[in-house]
């Protein structure tokens, strides 16, 4: 498929369209409010069903082929937040704290996002390694820790306590849910994962609709902060995504991973988190501007992901790839 | 009855900060507390839990020199990089020694 | 059928029953309390997928058959106020704010009395069109903008807002995500409905289900202040929806409707809305008495509407349309 | 099958997975928490599913075989909790307040256990009759409002105000949605329950196992008391179900319950109450200590019944009915 | 602008007490009450409110003799056995009538 | 450390205000606020808020020229036909500037 009919299919698809609804809805300042409990309660079912799939998977998957995917996307979390610090220092000129705030939230990952790509793929009919949840897992922590200690080492660490964000970070709850999930997930086998299948498999999308109505109002009361945030980090929060999704995409493939596996090792690259991340920076780096780190993240950059992302980086993957 | 006057602090804070206000709070001579969930906007911009859930406003009853210190701690620690305010006033209960009584 | 046959249908329904229990609850002094955030989520859920499912049947329809029923019920939207400030007026001889406030209320249109006259009509296999949610959307504000109208003419508003209340009406979540709905239903057609179709379509009956043992609950406690609403508002709250909906099902045959549109038409029309009326009415006419409007309709149309008014405008209906 | 096999079976259920990752949870100090509100919408649900789905079997049922199961139950509910208040007095030395308000709980019955039953003979394909949640409803309340006229009888209420205990009993939430889910079943019958289907049947397992991760949590900080609560007490939470979990399979077999029927009130019997009866006793017994009755009921009991005692009463039933 | 005080009586109380603290508000004269939900931990250990839901917060303005009573009467019934606090402070009001007149 | 009174100005309002509220606080010259859900009941009968959620908790500190000024603005604008009261009461703060300077 062309790149404008995969563009097409996405914006066209439920979640992407219910993301636009709660933008509009901010813009318009309407009286709608989605309950915070429904937000809390929507996220932690997200990551239980991401993980409770995957683990599933994993029950029913050689793990002969997991292990040099695994290392990739280690790799990945070591080299992003490097390549993101040093963009925002030289290029950016930002204080330590924040390069390091953003260098965190760009080499971790957004489990959202990641379930759009699923969904995605789903949607044009491309299979995926049933082990990619765990690569979310294992995207998640290691570049938040990176960026933290590079904070620590330039000195830009005032008030902050970056071995309590450690800590904090590896019990946290998207890691819980997401490990604890695909353990569930592959010691209840598909049996057990049937039984359960009615509300974390079949209301799957329909969840991610509700939530990414929800995400729409949040990113939208983002964009307010849009004209203090500078050209620097309009072009950072767009062109970032886009180097990280390619050097995801590749890593993938040099990993062995299928054309569908690479595309969402690209998307995971190329996502921002904003929920492991800005917890851990607010408490490692509370000099850091959450105006900052958060607009870019939320505002810029996972919509940018979500509508122009997906297709795009699956398209890469397919030059990539070879289409394979 | 013998009423007894006892300070309460109030302290409005983002969510993150819970665990570590409350493990100050019984440092500095607490014996009790009591949290709700608030919401609010002060002169700083954004602050992280704005989008993160709730606020939290944490209530205590403490002795006078217990609130002054539970105060000066707040300034020094917490004012310069995150979104808490504080205040002190003086009410009256029964039993002021539940209170006011050390750890 | 016979109306007794189908008024045992409707009362032995599940969502009907519900409602019923939820009046015995409070009547007990039960402790069940359902938390608000589940209310405002299920409120959100039946408007959003009352909207995707109308959405998806555009999609389908033609759209040549839709003008007449859409002038037929903005017509209904004018005249129905009118009418019933009238009688509030005369009759009743009220104050102009409440009898304003009572005239939106009447005018405008109660979304879950819309889903449970589908459920009802799904149930004894009468189709009709796929276009109604936008009937719905179509009735809610005209009417309400009237009564205001017609209460800042005759004096009534002192310390309200009209121009405020019309502004957050048009804004308002029941329009947002009625409309909102609508349009991602009609941009994702059958395809995108599908993937979300487990959430919005087969749980709906269920959650409608689940929303009316609280709204039961609501109205319930509404019955404590029947004593002192005085026979006029008791007379009102049961022959003014019978008269809406003999006009909404009169109006919905001349304008081509079918058996079963017509019936939804007046059912409509017969609603008192409890959603968007009572804040417009709350904001612009504060010295409205909300322990009049809403007494009668939440106390007293919506279960009337509920339990009886169903099957009533539908055998109506096959009167005036000849069962066509 | 053996035992060992029904072990594993249980142990490795999406449900009680979920409860030992709420339980790591809590042990980690993870930043998960279920919104307060998730928690009441579950527990709401759960009852009223179990209620429903009752009903619309009891529709189908001939109910001359409910009176003899009938009495069995309300027999067990006289009995267990003099055992129990005459063991915690004599054996446990506790005071007369902390016995009964133990009694109270060990009386009364946990729904959750019973629909983790449901759940576990369903996936071992056992079948039991269709009137369980009736006896559920049965066993509820007798034994508070024992335990309760013990303690008044025997001195050990101060202060508190067992009538208005009992009232509130009668009324309280968890009776109030099983009786009214069973009322509303039996007269919506297989038509209407199919209707409501895909929320209250379709989704119970997952709903039941994102229950179970938040009771997890909540048992799990009950954990910290169990030093200073004593060896007693610990013997107490264990041997109390076992011998009631004997005498309810035992009772149930008698009355001519089946092999699956049996096994049901043995574990109804063998359950604690931690909804309805720590209500009660909080208002009829404030000198009781939570600490105690909780950590029993809550901390000991319940993860015993759910992760041990399913198969066991379901081996000892297979023993008592001969297998029948 | 006249401005009166009156006192304001706030009450931390585990939720299954709502029903009656309520009632006994109202039979020692106070005209109204606001209550919040909130959490909190004191010198008394578990408290059944822990694991079922929120703790309550009442507020209710009243008279200062009225106030008296509510404390009096919260110490004397509640205290013993139910984690139950109590204390009250001066605020001001503009229509003082409102909370202090009879009921 | 230098403590410094000011007046903490609580609102008890139904929900519909929100946002009305909010604004006329600004314009009054306040800096912040903080918002808590409750529900409550007074000499007033229904309001609309019963039915349709929680009303607001609204605290704001502020010098007390400025908390004259909002008492009396709530007074003539909101008490006559909405569920609203609002009291004041003087409470202490470290940094004094942060909710007494001009905005
Ligand atoms: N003047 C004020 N009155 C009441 N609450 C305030 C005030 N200023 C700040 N706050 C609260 O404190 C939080 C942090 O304020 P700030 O650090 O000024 O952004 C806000 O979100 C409010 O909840
Ligand atoms: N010193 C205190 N300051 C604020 N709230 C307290 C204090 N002590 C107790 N509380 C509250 O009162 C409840 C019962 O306290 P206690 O009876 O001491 O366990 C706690 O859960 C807290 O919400
Ligand atoms: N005496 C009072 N003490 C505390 N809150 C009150 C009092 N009177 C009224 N309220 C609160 O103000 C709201 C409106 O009161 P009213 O206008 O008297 O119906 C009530 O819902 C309560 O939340
Ligand atoms: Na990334
Ligand atoms: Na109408
Ligand atoms: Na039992």
């Amino acid at each position: 498929m062309a790149i404008l009919e995969l563009m097409q299919i996405n914006l066209l698809s439920p979640m992407v369209l219910a993301f636009g609804l709660g933008i509009i809805a901010t813009l318009v300042h309407s009286d709608l409010k989605l309950p915070d409990e429904l937000y809390t309660t929507l996220s932690i079912y997200l990551l239980l069903a991401i993980g409770l799939k995957g683990g599933i998977a994993l029950a029913q998957t050689s793990l002969a082929a997991f292990w040099a995917p695994a290392l990739a996307t280690l790799l990945l979390g070591l080299i992003i937040p490097l390549v993101a610090y040093a963009i925002a220092r030289r290029i950016g000129k930002l204080s330590v704290a924040d390069a390091a705030a953003l260098a965190a939230h760009y080499g971790s990952v957004s489990a959202v996002t990641f379930a759009a790509a699923q969904t995605f793929l789903d949607t044009i009919g491309i299979r995926y390694e049933g082990f990619m949840p765990a690569l979310v897992a294992i995207l998640e922590v290691p570049a938040i820790v990176i960026a933290l200690l590079i904070a620590q080492m330039a000195g830009g660490q005032q008030g902050g306590d970056w071995r309590e964000a450690v800590r904090e970070l590896l019990t946290s709850k998207s890691i819980l849910l997401l490990v604890g999930g695909m353990v569930i997930g592959w010691l209840a086998g598909p049996r057990g994962g049937k039984e359960v299948a009615p509300l974390f498999v079949d209301l799957f999308k329909g969840a991610l609709t509700f939530f990414l109505l929800e995400l729409g109002m949040v990113a939208a009361r983002r964009f307010r902060d849009l004209p203090t945030a500078g050209l620097f980090l309009l072009g950072f929060a767009i062109i970032m995504p886009i180097i990280n999704g390619i050097l995801g995409v590749w890593f993938g493939h040099l990993a062995g991973l299928s054309l569908g596996g690479s595309t969402i090792l690209g998307v995971l690259a190329a996502s921002a988190s904003y929920i492991a991340a800005p917890a851990a920076v607010r408490i490692a780096l509370p000099q850091a501007n959450p105006g900052f780190y958060l607009t870019a993240a939320l505002g810029i950059t996972f919509p940018f992901n979500l509508a122009l992302g997906l297709p795009l980086y699956y398209t890469l993957a397919t030059w990539i790839t070879g289409g394979a | 009855m013998e009423l007894t006057t006892v300070k309460l602090v109030t302290i409005i804070a983002e969510a993150v900060l819970e665990e570590r206000l409350l493990h100050d709070l019984r440092q500095l001579g607490a014996r009790g507390y009591t949290v709700g969930a608030v919401r609010g906007e002060g002169t700083r911009g954004v602050h992280a839990s704005e989008w993160e859930g709730k606020s939290l406003r944490i209530e205590t009853l403490v002795a006078p020199d217990v609130a002054e210190r539970i105060l000066q701690h707040l300034a020094a620690t917490y004012f310069p990089h995150f979104a808490v305010i504080a205040y002190m006033a003086d009410v009256q209960v029964v039993r002021g020694e539940k209170f006011r009584g050390k750890q």
